[in-house]
């Protein structure tokens, strides 16, 4: 099956690309599809326990199967919000910056 | 656009805009809380943040966020207004208004609200910084942790 | 005008000039209450509310309310803006603004406020229902009443 | 020695006055001045126990000794800040109205 991956922030840069279209043996599940990309580029291979991911538009579990034209997006850990990481905001718990 | 209650825009946020998102007759009480980007972070001078969202799924983890507080305050009127982009210092990246006859729920809601934002809303800050630039990661976003939410309801004094 | 943080004005308030008052490239968070006039009261109808005050001694319990929190939240900057006079439905009575870097304090410095505002300031509402005019009357006001000040902390959830 | 007496809200309505000039004995408290004040105005005597009290625009025990020209205030329970007494911001502490 072919599905459309999106990257976002430092997984896209560390990717290259923000879209990336993979091909996959069914069925397949969005961590058969994380797994596939990770071996493919294995810069993105130390995010693999702290990914989230969305199917379609939505968040889903890393178990969740995969119909082909699926739109999987992975996702770094958030930081939206306010301010500044340890000050603006109070923002105390963020783990900390990753250099480019 | 006036009255949107979940936004993600790369305009700037007006807090007028999430404030008449939230307005009516049977509000007493109305809590804005803004975020802005400040100018120093841990000894580093910032020169500004772009914010990068996943902007679809963003605003409907907003539309979720106001799901849960619905449920537990049935009454209360929410609108989450957050900036991507290029945001310089001393603007605000997000807006939260939080509108209610009660003003322990008007404050409940508002600070439940940016807690829950930065717990799971897919949005990243990449500070720039004098000697360069760099991402700043915080939460594996996942919304049904009820960890995190009972996280967001003790902030929230509830 | 413009930068005044502890106002009493018949003028109808506007939470940009509060805003304006704390706002700094300091403060990461900024925490904007609005209380505004009800249409109904305990199934009385609200024509509209005519706000009196003891307008030097407001102003002074306003900064009073200041020094209170600068000793407790010494990085957090506060405004408080009542009106006076007659208030029509939906407009604001008061508008209190609380600029901080870490929003835990810009919130509970801002809840704090209201909390103080309603034990201590000299400001009186006079309802105007359809069938005739009522005093409310609250509490008697003690700005040294150390358990008022602990209601208002514990409000404020710190 | 002459006192200024300043009266607000339904205080000032039942004296029907918002300021009063006052004689009184020295020496005097501003306990003193309302004892007059109640009795020359029997309207005002149930507020004896719940009004709070300034003198030159600074709050004040009754008991505060008071000089000649002094300014004194008589306070009614206070309703400031937001919206109504039992619903408007939450406020279910208030007493409850008092009809002119």
């Amino acid at each position: 099956m072919h599905v459309s991956i999106r990257l976002f922030a430092r997984l896209r840069e560390l990717a290259g690309a923000d879209e990336i279209e993979q091909t996959l043996p069914a069925p397949a599940t969005a961590q058969d599809a994380w797994d596939a990309l990770a071996r493919e580029r294995p810069a993105l291979a130390p995010y693999a326990r702290t990914i989230s991911c969305a199917v379609n538009e939505t968040y889903a579990r890393l178990t969740t199967p995969l119909k082909d034209g699926d739109v999987v997006a992975f996702l770094p850990p958030v930081s939206g919000g306010c301010g500044i990481r340890d000050a603006g905001c109070g923002i105390r718990d963020e783990g900390s910056g990753m250099r480019d | 656009m006036q009255d949107t209650p979940y936004r993600v825009t790369s305009e700037p946020l007006d807090e007028r805009l999430a404030r008449a998102a939230v307005a009516g007759a049977a509000a007493g009480a109305v809590t804005v809380f803004t975020g802005t980007v400040r100018n120093h972070n841990a000894g580093h001078r910032v020169l500004w943040i772009d914010y990068e969202a996943y902007a679809p799924l963003a605003v409907k983890t907003f539309e979720r966020i106001g799901d849960e507080v619905r449920e537990r305050w049935p009454d209360v009127r929410l609108a989450i207004h957050h900036r991507t982009g290029r945001v310089e210092i001393g603007d605000a990246s997000v807006v939260i208004a939080a509108a209610s006859a009660h003003r322990a729920d008007a404050f409940a809601v508002c600070r439940y609200a940016i807690e829950r934002v930065k717990q799971i809303a897919p949005i990243w800050k990449h500070e720039h910084l004098e000697d360069g630039a760099v991402w700043v990661e915080g939460a594996t976003a996942d919304p049904d942790d009820r960890g995190a939410v009972d996280t967001a309801l003790q902030r929230a004094c509830t």
